[in-house]
């Protein structure tokens, strides 16, 4: 029913714009076009492949236009042919995403490099853009342990060789954050080492209402790995008894005592009315008989 | 003639029998023992009180407050019963009078208790600063003392002739004193008119005197910033709660004296009728400041507020705090709005229930909002949390209200407690179906 | 603390007062051995000093010879007591992000004051406004409000605002009424609920009332405390007067304190001296009870990015602990 | 039989009263409906453009429909408060004025509540009020105070008009037939009998004693709307008996100029005789120095503490609006008090005069109380909007205000067309006590 | 180094990715958007305009609307009553980094559609004392534990949810202003008169939202519930340059503005964070931290427009400023 509704909406709204919206004559060659590709690693080992597609006035830089609506293709560039990963298309920020599954299979290079691409084929009026990153797989192990009754957080991060042996990876930031619902928050920065890193859970870290909390490891933004997201969940956080305030003043429903006052004054009020009205009844059933006994006499 | 002579026989002073002397005994024994109590605390200090920092005004100003509040009773009954011509008064007047009398002189007394330096009382006038509540008080009970003391005597004075008259043969010492205080009356015209008018004078004077007297008494409170005190409501809800004391230990000493002298032909159930109307109007109408008071706060639940009134109704006060509200205001206003419960004795119980329930209100107006300040209570012995008068306190407490209580039995023993002139008057009035003009 | 930051200590109102109170004094070498004389009377007596007269030699005296000289030059009534030091406006700045309830400020305070009993006049409070924000120490002195509650309800002006801002007790003229202590919102107000116990130390009592002699008693607030009358922290105008600062301030390790001259715009702490207007602006000082209107004279800077963890505090926290006795000082 | 003489000499004495229009009387209906008219112009601008058309704004959002209501609202239950305690009583004097008293309480308790009714922003779902009703809000227990308060001035006022319609029903041959046959549905039946009096007097009994209480949890009620806020100068434990005494001060004063312009309009001067006015002017003095002493309280308590927000406040009513202050608290207490303290000056006119101070004082009194508070909240109003800032009524405003007014006497003067102004059944029943105890004659 | 870094600023698109990354509700929600997006459905319009460049080179100004869509068409009304669950809302307001830039003001307009005078978040110039130094106070509403407003409403139509948030339902809204007069942080505004974006139907009305607005009704803050649903700051916060306005969730501990992810209590502890006019007992939702070492002079506030200047002539500051010639 919505779904009609909203349907019936959109058909007129179409018509709508088609008549507000009006195109404008720019001069494109006042735009530098930038467009650029990124992709993150998730913790369920899904890849995300984003293209980032935007004009920007050369003279004013405040003055950015997204490219909206653009067909952007995404490719794994092998040595002899590219794979084509995906197509999405650009949003109002310009923004192109893709979610690449983790069943995935990727060709990699001799050095274990990934080769991704992402393509704008170009139209008349915009040229056609291509980015490419190279970026190495990492596997990120979040383990979380209580040793010796100390909450520990434990790391391992290693790439694969084409023989599937783990090589730890080095000296590459890692950031340990506690999961949040706007934003998530670091409790830990580092540069690791030989693959492997751990350390203390902080104290005084709040969960959910069950004390669970989301711990995530991630490396951002690294020139030979991406981006890379691990997560775990466990109940180290603090048990909080989440509990709401019934009966007050505010609240929806009142204190009992103030119910009990109402009642008592009104059902004494009311009472006292019915009993004063029941009273008039009764001086006019009186007058009524007067008034036939009168009748009868005469 | 002859009917006068019996009432002059009825309302003369009398002798006290045994249990008036025994009573007086035990009166002067506690007020004794007040007294050394209090010699003992002038030379050690107020340390022999329980009284710290925090709670730095115990039972006595509980006490001074009572006092004055009851002392209001003059103002009420003589003042606006007067002015409004209502004719149950009469037997009553007299008595509200004594006791106005009688608590005014001990608040007076009982606020030096109260001064850490009483030697230094003088300062009060070298240095005094308008501007201090304490000075508005230092005038207006002294002024206040004044006035009752003159409503208690410009009516006496056809008395003390009568009573001259009646002692001459019998007690001519007594006789003579009567004299001397009955300021050569005559009962001339020209003597009843200036009576008259200085007592019409006095009535009005007394009522301002007496709600000023309660409204700096109020002030002393509400001109601070406690939590508590820090009410506009204050001075109305001093004025209504004094004429509850009053009313109160109007009834109860009414009893006492009708009992005691026998006076149960002049002071009827009617009065007792009357009076108890009177008391649950007063009560009826400090149980709404009451609600006042306490709901608003409540219900606005500024931070500090909050904190206090839990502690009125359910931390350390509750008991006390119920105690005072149900006992003191809300069962007397049941009882008394039946007939049945305005009959002298249960009216007696009512009457004690609300002089008893009024003093302990006191309590509560003073020490929990001083055991609330602003900043928390911290670094001091665990005992300065609390408040609970020492043996001290107590004794000298009781010998305050002991004291009072010898005021009014002394002057129920030296003065006719019910106007015998005025009686007389009225009796001649029935009879002769005149209207009595004031 | 540090030998250096004593001159400056002593002498922080000497740019100040160089007009007036050197005048007044009639040269700096005098204040220096006022000071010095002060110094040395409270810790012993009866033991040999060295001074330096006003003609440059130094000389060797007991102590309490000297106190007769201080006494024969009596610079007090070069202001009038009751109306203040002229042209001065004392205020104080406590830092909360520096204490850490170490307590020296009130040992210091008890000592000086003679403070006997339950109640010390200067309090260090542990404070948390609500569950969720921090808890903090607060140290309390009387706020020497600009519209103090306790004046006004005084019904014998035994309490008096002086135009240099301090709000002071005459304990020769206070009735005991306690309708101040009542009216303080602060709690700041003693009172000396028995003849205060100086115990044995016969030499305390006799310094004690020598000083008094020597002073107004106004000045030396509680200076002995009389039995039956209030007290209070007096931001110490005998020091003052001698160029010095309160002694909580000079006692404070970390320099919680900060007091000078509103007028001069300065304070200091003993080690840093810095614009009053600006050290409020920057570190957003506010005062107690703002909303009451009382206008104190004694401003706290909000416990932010503190120098030590409150926790550290903790140790020191007793429920309560009674002011020394005189004999254990 | 004597009485049945007596009522109909009494209903031939007031029927002019019921049944003659003069000229002046037309034109001054006709003024009424005038004003009331260009009310209703000035509700429907309302309506149409919404309350930007007020002075109202954000800062100060309650103006004076509020100050309307609150005077209104207190005049009524000034009413029954009063008319209750002349019933309970027996009060002496109570037949010359209890009508006026009953009249003026159900109009203004009919009038008031319209202007809560201008002040709220959507009229149109005023039913959610008992839609969704939460019975924390005092609004809610305004509603319900008013709504059981008017049924029960409704009932108790048509309990003491019964008697008289009575009267008028046996005695009114020639009047109009719908006249005729109001009254017979109106006096339901009621021939006088013992047991039928019998039966009324003890209803209007124990009506008129609920109709003091209710008066009294109506009065808190409508102060707490005010004192059970966080604002500075309403947040107070005292406003409940203030508003108790204020009203009644308004209340007496309203029947003292009631009782004047009746008096001197229908030449009553037999019934409201110069005893009533000097009773009256008692009370008024007696009510002027007790709300002297409340005004006093409120105000010298914040003074005195000076805390700050008390301060801002006090500084808004001593600078802009220093002369209204005046006005309200001093001149409209003290020049009734003087007027009325001394024997000499208490003429018929001189209390009257004092009744027109005391209504005028109290009304700037309740704007004093509203208003300023308003413009002076906890947060500093900073906006460079000058009508955000101050309030002012607006012409619409004014309108409607006075169009409460000429309602109040409009309604008055109809009613008066309707039932005698002095209670005839109240002089029967005097003169039927005389008979019994003479004595008590000379008193009154 | 195979991967090719485009020129714009990496520091830039850094700082970008990983907010993105530190987000974990967004990414959903951000899926959820081009999935609308493709099938196209779902599609309202509103007033406001978004400029794109389509591929064929053409800038064309859309409807905000036709191509973003925010899912709190399918918030019930019992549900905006309720809150989102398990949640418990704050804000702390860095009063040091606070210049008056008022981008939070303009932010929230923008949002709710707001007039130019009508101010859910306000920002005031505040001076505690003579002495005491002036600070700017961006005031939204506090959304009080204890709330005076919702406590004397009549009808309900305000209400406390259990997220902490304090929303007005317009629908039900009698208009009566008993909760402005009972607010003491008066931040409460009235729709006084009608106006034509009253009339605006095309988005389905939303206490959430608060728009379209209608007339004689009651509105303010309302901690933007719609884009906490998205797991996004309120506009306020995300529009303030500065990075004053921290949001979070007070259950999870964590608060951010943005740029920064912090611990709540943390931040309140060492920043010495408090409430305004805590003794009223209101229990505001809303903490200050205090405006010790500032970032900018209180002057740079005033470098606003001349009217919105004028507004704090009153406070004594500005009067001593002109004086010194500093305005």
């Amino acid at each position: 029913m919505r779904t009609k509704i909203y349907t019936l909406i959109f058909v007129a709204l179409a018509f709508l714009i088609n008549t507000k919206s009006f195109a404008q004559e720019v001069n494109l060659k006042n735009y530098r076009v930038r467009f650029g590709l990124s992709t993150t690693k998730q913790a369920d080992n899904s890849r995300k492949l984003e293209v980032s597609y935007i004009a920007s006035n050369k003279k004013d830089r405040k003055d950015r236009v997204p490219i909206y609506g653009a067909d952007i293709n995404f490719y794994n560039v092998t040595e002899d042919k590219d794979i084509l990963l995906g197509t999405a298309k650009t949003d109002k920020e310009g923004t192109a995403q893709l979610i690449v599954p983790a069943k995935q299979a990727y060709t990699a290079n001799a050095e274990g490099y990934i080769n991704l691409k992402a393509v704008f084929d170009g139209t008349d009026a915009l040229d056609s853009e291509e980015d490419e990153l190279a970026i190495k797989d990492v596997f990120l192990e979040l383990n979380l342990k209580e040793i010796d009754s100390v909450k520990t957080v434990i790391l391992n991060a290693y790439t694969l060789d084409s023989l599937q042996t783990k090589i730890p990876i080095d000296e590459t930031e890692i950031v340990f954050s506690i999961g949040g619902m706007i934003s998530n928050m670091p409790i830990k920065r580092e540069f690791v080492s030989d693959g492997a890193f751990k350390f203390e859970f902080p104290e005084h870290i709040s969960g959910d209402k069950n004390g669970n909390v989301d711990v995530f490891a991630s490396i951002i933004d690294n020139d030979n790995y991406g981006n890379v997201i691990q997560k775990k969940n466990i109940d180290w956080g603090i048990n909080k008894q989440i509990t709401h305030e019934t009966n007050k003043l505010w609240s929806e429903a009142a204190p009992i005592w103030m119910y009990v006052v109402l009642s008592i004054l009104l059902i004494g009020v009311w009472a006292n009315y019915a009993y004063s009205i029941k009273n008039l009844f009764d001086i006019k059933k009186e007058g009524k008989e007067l008034e036939l006994k009168s009748q009868n006499e005469n | 003639m002859k009917a006068s002579d019996t009432l002059i026989n009825d309302l003369a002073p009398q002798k006290f029998g045994r249990k008036g002397v025994i009573w007086t005994t035990a009166l002067i024994i506690i007020s004794i023992a007040g007294i050394i109590a209090y010699i003992d605390q002038v030379i050690k200090g107020q340390v022999v009180t329980n009284m710290n920092d925090y709670a730095l005004w115990g039972i006595y100003i509980s006490n001074f407050v009572f006092f004055v509040a009851t002392s209001f009773v003059g103002a009420v009954t003589v003042a606006v019963l007067r002015l409004t011509d209502n004719a149950w008064r009469t037997p009553i007047v007299r008595i509200a009078e004594i006791i106005s009398v009688a608590c005014i002189i001990m608040a007076g007394l009982t606020i030096m208790i109260d001064m850490g330096r009483p030697d230094r009382l003088m300062n009060l006038f070298i240095h005094g600063r308008m501007q201090s509540p304490i000075i508005w008080d230092v005038i207006i009970i002294p002024t206040y003392i004044v006035i009752c003391l003159l409503l208690l005597y410009f009516p006496l004075l056809p008395d003390l002739a009568i009573l001259k008259k009646h002692f001459s043969q019998t007690h001519p010492k007594l006789s003579k004193w009567y004299g001397k205080f009955s300021l050569n009356w005559t009962g001339s015209d020209k003597q009843k008119k200036i009576q008259l008018k200085s007592i019409h004078i006095i009535a009005i004077l007394i009522i301002p005197a007496g709600f000023i007297l309660q409204t700096v008494d109020a002030w002393l409170f509400s001109t601070l910033f406690r939590v508590g005190w820090d009410s506009t409501n204050m001075g109305a809800y001093f004025i209504s709660g004094a004429s509850v004391a009053g009313v109160g230990a109007l009834v109860t000493v009414v009893y006492v004296i009708r009992k005691a002298n026998k006076l149960e032909n002049y002071i009827t159930e009617y009065h007792f009728d009357k009076l108890g109307k009177f008391l649950v109007l007063t009560c009826l109408i400090y149980l709404y400041f009451n609600i006042n008071e306490y709901v608003i706060p409540e219900f606005t639940s500024k931070k500090e507020e909050v904190t206090h009134l839990n502690h009125l109704y359910s931390g350390q006060y509750a008991p006390l705090f119920w105690f005072v509200i149900i006992g003191g205001l809300v069962i007397p206003i049941i009882v008394l709005l039946f007939k049945k419960g305005r009959k002298p004795l249960p009216m007696f119980y009512i009457g004690l229930l609300v002089v008893v329930g009024s003093w302990w209100k006191r309590f509560l107006i003073v020490t929990p909002t001083l055991l609330q300040p602003f900043l928390p209570i911290q670094g001091v012995p665990e005992s300065w949390h609390h408040y609970f008068p020492s043996i001290h306190e107590w004794v000298i407490t009781f010998a305050t209200l002991a004291m009072a209580l010898l005021i009014i039995t002394f002057l129920v023993r030296y003065l006719p407690i019910i106007p015998i002139q005025r009686t007389a008057d009225e009796q001649e009035a029935t009879k002769t179906n005149k209207p009595l003009s004031s | 603390m540090e030998n250096n930051s004593t001159n400056n200590r002593r002498y922080f109102l000497d740019n100040g007062l160089k007009l007036g109170l050197a005048a007044i004094i009639g040269g700096i070498g005098f204040s220096k051995l006022a000071s010095k004389l002060y110094g040395k009377s409270e810790t012993n007596s009866g033991e040999k000093m060295e001074l330096m007269t006003t003609d440059g030699t130094i000389v060797e005296v007991d102590a309490s010879e000297v106190v007769e000289v201080a006494h024969s030059q009596d610079h007090e009534t070069k202001y009038n007591l009751r109306e203040g030091m002229p042209n001065r406006k004392f205020v104080m700045v406590i830092d909360l992000a520096k204490c850490k309830n170490a307590l020296k400020c009130q040992s210091a305070c008890n000592k000086h004051h003679y403070i006997t009993g339950e109640h010390a006049w200067l309090k260090v409070y542990k404070m948390q406004e609500e569950e969720d924000t921090a808890p903090y120490w607060m140290p309390t002195t009387c706020m020497h409000c600009d519209h103090p509650a306790c004046v006004t309800v005084c019904p014998v002006d035994a309490t008096f605002k002086r135009r240099d801002g301090l709000v002071l007790i005459d304990n020769d003229r206070c009735i005991g009424c306690r309708f101040c202590m009542a009216a303080c919102p602060y709690s700041t107000r003693v009172f000396n609920w028995s003849e205060p116990d100086y115990g044995e130390a016969s030499e305390v009592v006799l310094n004690m009332n020598m000083a008094h002699e020597e002073h107004n008693s106004i000045e030396f607030a509680g200076m002995p405390s009389k039995i039956g009358t209030v007290d209070k922290c007096d931001f110490c105008p005998h020091a003052i007067k001698e160029d010095k600062l309160p002694h909580c301030v000079t006692a404070c390790p970390n320099g919680v304190f900060y007091f000078g001259d509103k007028y001069e715009d300065t304070v200091t702490n003993g080690d840093e001296t810095l614009r009053l207007s600006k050290l409020l602006k920057e570190k957003s000082g506010y005062r107690l009870m703002e909303g009451l209107g009382t206008k104190p004279s004694v401003y706290y800077l909000p416990p932010v990015n503190r120098l030590v963890d409150f926790k550290e505090g903790l140790s020191e926290y007793r429920n309560y602990n009674s002011v020394e006795k005189i004999d254990d000082l | 039989m004597d009485v049945i003489k007596r009522k109909k000499e009494l209903v031939q004495e007031f029927s002019p009263m019921l049944e003659k229009s003069t000229k002046t009387s037309k034109v001054w209906i006709a003024f009424l409906v005038g004003v009331i008219l260009v009310g209703l112009v000035a509700f429907v601008i309302q309506v149409v453009k919404g309350h930007i058309v007020t002075g109202m704004r954000d800062n100060v959002v309650w103006g004076i429909y509020i100050i309307n209501f609150i005077f209104f609202v207190c005049l009524s239950y000034s009413g029954a408060f009063i008319s209750g305690i002349l019933h309970f009583f027996k009060t002496p004097w109570k037949n010359s004025v209890s009508r006026i008293v009953e009249i003026i309480t159900v109009l203004s308790l009919i009038i008031g509540p319209i202007f809560i009714l201008l002040c709220i922003g959507r009229l149109d779902r005023l039913y959610y009020l008992f839609l969704y009703p939460r019975i924390q809000s005092p609004i809610t227990w305004d509603i319900i105070a008013i709504m059981t308060d008017l049924l029960g001035c409704f009932i108790y006022l048509y309990l003491t008009f019964i008697p008289d319609f009575a009267m008028l029903r046996d005695n009114s041959e020639n009047a109009p037939k719908w006249r005729q046959k109001l009254y017979k549905t109106l006096a339901i039946k009621y021939y006088d009998t013992p047991t039928q009096r019998e039966t009324l007097h003890k209803i209007t009994r124990t009506m008129s004693v609920m109709v003091i209480a209710l008066a009294i949890v109506a009065y808190s009620v409508l102060a707490w709307i005010f004192s059970l806020t966080l604002q500075p100068g309403w947040n107070s434990s005292i406003f409940a008996p203030y508003f108790i005494i204020a009203g009644l001060y308004s209340g007496v004063s309203v029947i003292i100029i009631a009782m004047y312009l009746i008096r001197k309009f229908y030449h009553l001067d037999h019934y409201i005789r110069k005893v009533h006015f000097m009773g009256a002017g008692v009370i008024l003095l007696i009510i002027s120095l007790l709300f002297g002493y409340f005004t006093f309280s409120e105000y010298f308590s914040r003074w005195f503490s000076h805390k700050i927000e008390d301060v801002k406040l006090l500084d808004t009513l001593f600078n802009r609006y220093f002369w209204n202050f005046i006005f309200a608290n001093y001149i409209g207490v003290l020049v009734p008090v003087v007027i009325l303290f001394f024997k000499k000056f208490r003429t018929i006119k001189s209390v009257t005069f004092a009744a027109v101070i005391a209504i005028l004082g109290l009304y700037m009194n309740r704007y004093l109380i509203v208003v300023p508070t308003l413009e002076s909240p906890y947060m500093p109003i900073q906006d460079t909007r000058p009508e955000y800032i101050q309030y002012t009524a607006t012409w619409i405003e004014w309108a409607l205000s006075f169009a409460g007014i000429a309602a109040f006497i409009l309604f008055f003067i109809l009613i008066m067309k309707l039932v005698p102004i002095i209670p005839m059944s109240g002089i029967i029943d005097h003169e039927r006590e005389q008979k019994r105890k003479p004595h008590l004659s000379n008193n009154h | 180094m195979a991967n090719k870094k485009t020129e714009n600023g990496s520091e830039n698109r850094r700082n970008f990715l990983r907010l993105g990354l530190m987000s974990s509700v967004s990414a959903v929600a951000g899926a959820s958007l081009i999935s609308n997006l493709a099938t196209g459905e779902e599609k309202k319009a509103s007033g406001e305009k978004v400029r794109v460049l389509t591929p064929d080179g053409k800038m064309v100004e859309v409807d905000a609307e036709s191509i973003n869509n925010y899912p709190e068409a399918v918030i019930t009304p019992e549900e905006s009553r309720k809150g989102i669950p398990d949640k418990k809302f704050v804000m702390v307001i860095d009063l040091s980094k606070c210049k008056n830039a008022r981008k939070c003001v303009e932010g929230c307009q923008k949002a709710h559609k707001l007039d130019d005078h009508q101010e859910f978040m306000k920002v005031q110039l505040m001076q505690n004392n003579e002495e005491g130094s002036p600070y700017w106070l961006p005031k939204p509403c506090f959304h009080c534990d204890e709330p005076p407003c919702v406590t004397v409403c009549p009808t309900g139509a305000t209400f406390k949810r259990d997220d902490g948030i304090v929303l007005i339902d317009n629908e039900r809204c009698i208009g009566c202003k008993f909760c402005i007069t009972s607010c003491p942080y008066s931040a409460r505004t009235f729709n006084w008169g009608h106006k034509e974006k009253f009339d605006d139907k095309s988005q389905p009305y939303s206490p959430e939202t608060q728009v379209p607005a209608a007339e004689g009704t009651v509105m303010k803050c309302d901690f933007c519930p719609d884009m906490l649903r998205q797991g996004k700051l309120p506009y306020c916060a995300s529009s303030c340059p500065m990075g004053v306005i921290y949001f979070g969730d007070k259950n999870e501990d964590i608060v951010t503005n943005g740029t920064e992810t912090v611990s709540f209590s943390q931040l309140i502890k060492d920043r010495g964070g408090y409430r305004h006019l805590e003794h009223l007992g209101t229990k505001p939702n809303v903490y200050y931290l205090p405006a010790v070492n500032r970032q900018f002079p209180v002057e740079r506030g005033f470098d606003v427009d001349e009217e919105i200047l004028d507004r704090y002539k009153d406070v004594p500051i500005v009067k001593e400023f002109k004086e010194q010639g500093k305005l």
